[in-house]
């Protein structure tokens, strides 16, 4: 299991690319690789958004994101997780979160990946502030009708 | 006996403050600590809880020493 | 839409990579991509696999594949959706499958991309061929106990 | 009225044949085609049908100059 947070932009493909060759001899047990990436979208109600800061808790946030992926590998048979999320500054199209699972067979991968996605959106402390044409406001919630929320 | 308050993301700007020690007589829970120190700042619904940084109920009481910190609904991922 | 078949070895990321800097302009609008890779596993059944051969219905298969895509751009809200399957022979940890979704909100790409997959399994004609140390046989069905399943 | 069989993956081991050009002087359904063409080679469960390659079910009737196509069980993904 691989967590952790970037304060850079991160490209998920070559990080994929990348983890990928570290399995090496475990890849040819791996059936099925799923993948979520959460990007930041440039419009939200109807306003454009120029960029957001990504707040969060240091001390809490990748051991509540362990907690996550390992509650994740104790419930289904995996291979590997890799769990990346952006901090600080994010403009429109960076990507903000990568969730991969590999595993054996396709259905655990696609359970795995979900519910830690789901989970990081509940339990992770973080929280988006936009910086919108008509000035800046934290997003108050992660609905389908927030740019915040996808 | 003593308590460091943190406040995070909205918060921060709805009560002033991102972060204070304070000194308490009685024992108080997570609820009572934010009443004392907040004053009249409603705490939003949905908010969440951690006391040395794990997650907690509100009715939990503090010891001397505790950090407890205040979050309003998570908007990561 | 993108769908197509691959007689060659093909490689995910460099894809996706690709697909997304022709999306252009429309990355802005994207908030969640779900992606999912089936590759080649070289055991089952505690036997080795060598090698698969995997046949089709030329006729069929992009027919089927697109029809699969279209309905599920019109039972979600999506950017893009790309299916590439791969033909012919397969080694132990090559790509068979990638189907990638990109879309506003995250329920709609995780749905959909499930989507996709389970019905790829269930209604387009492909079929493998296992080359393994006790000889050559064809894959019975996808359950989780096959080396064909994931 | 002429027909074309195909047989796809384990069923061309089956039945010994990938593709056969056949004519019928009555009205077949597919189930009849795979019995006048295959004789005593069993169809196994959970086999598919296509007429013109499109799916199709097992008491469609063919026409001059069809199609008809069988699938064992998929297996792709």
């Amino acid at each position: 299991m691989t967590v952790r947070l970037s304060k850079e932009p991160f490209s998920p493909y070559d990080l994929l690319l990348q983890t990928e060759k570290e399995l090496d001899g475990r890849r040819r047990k791996i059936g099925a690789s799923s993948i979520f990436i959460g990007s930041m979208r440039d419009f939200n109600d109807g306003v454009s958004v120029e960029s957001m800061y990504l707040e969060h808790h240091p001390e809490m946030t990748v051991k509540e994101l362990e907690k996550i992926a390992d509650r994740a590998e104790k419930r289904w048979s995996l291979d590997h997780v890799l769990v990346i999320h952006r901090i600080g500054e994010v403009y429109p199209s960076d990507p903000i979160v990568l969730v991969a699972v590999w595993s054996a067979h396709r259905a655990h991968s696609f359970d795995a990946c979900r519910d830690i996605m789901e989970s990081l959106k509940s339990n992770v402390p973080f929280w988006k502030r936009e910086k919108r044409e008509d000035g800046e406001r934290w997003v108050t919630k992660n609905t389908s009708g927030s740019s915040a929320d996808f | 006996m003593s308590i460091k308050v943190k406040f995070f993301a909205s918060l921060t700007d709805l009560v002033g403050m991102k972060e204070i020690d304070v000194e308490f007589e009685s024992e108080l829970n997570v609820i009572n600590v934010w009443q004392s120190v907040c004053g009249t700042a409603q705490m939003p619904a949905g908010c969440l809880y951690a006391i040395n940084h794990d997650y907690c109920e509100p009715d939990q009481l503090l010891k001397d020493g505790d950090e407890v910190a205040y979050f309003p609904p998570l908007t990561g991922g």
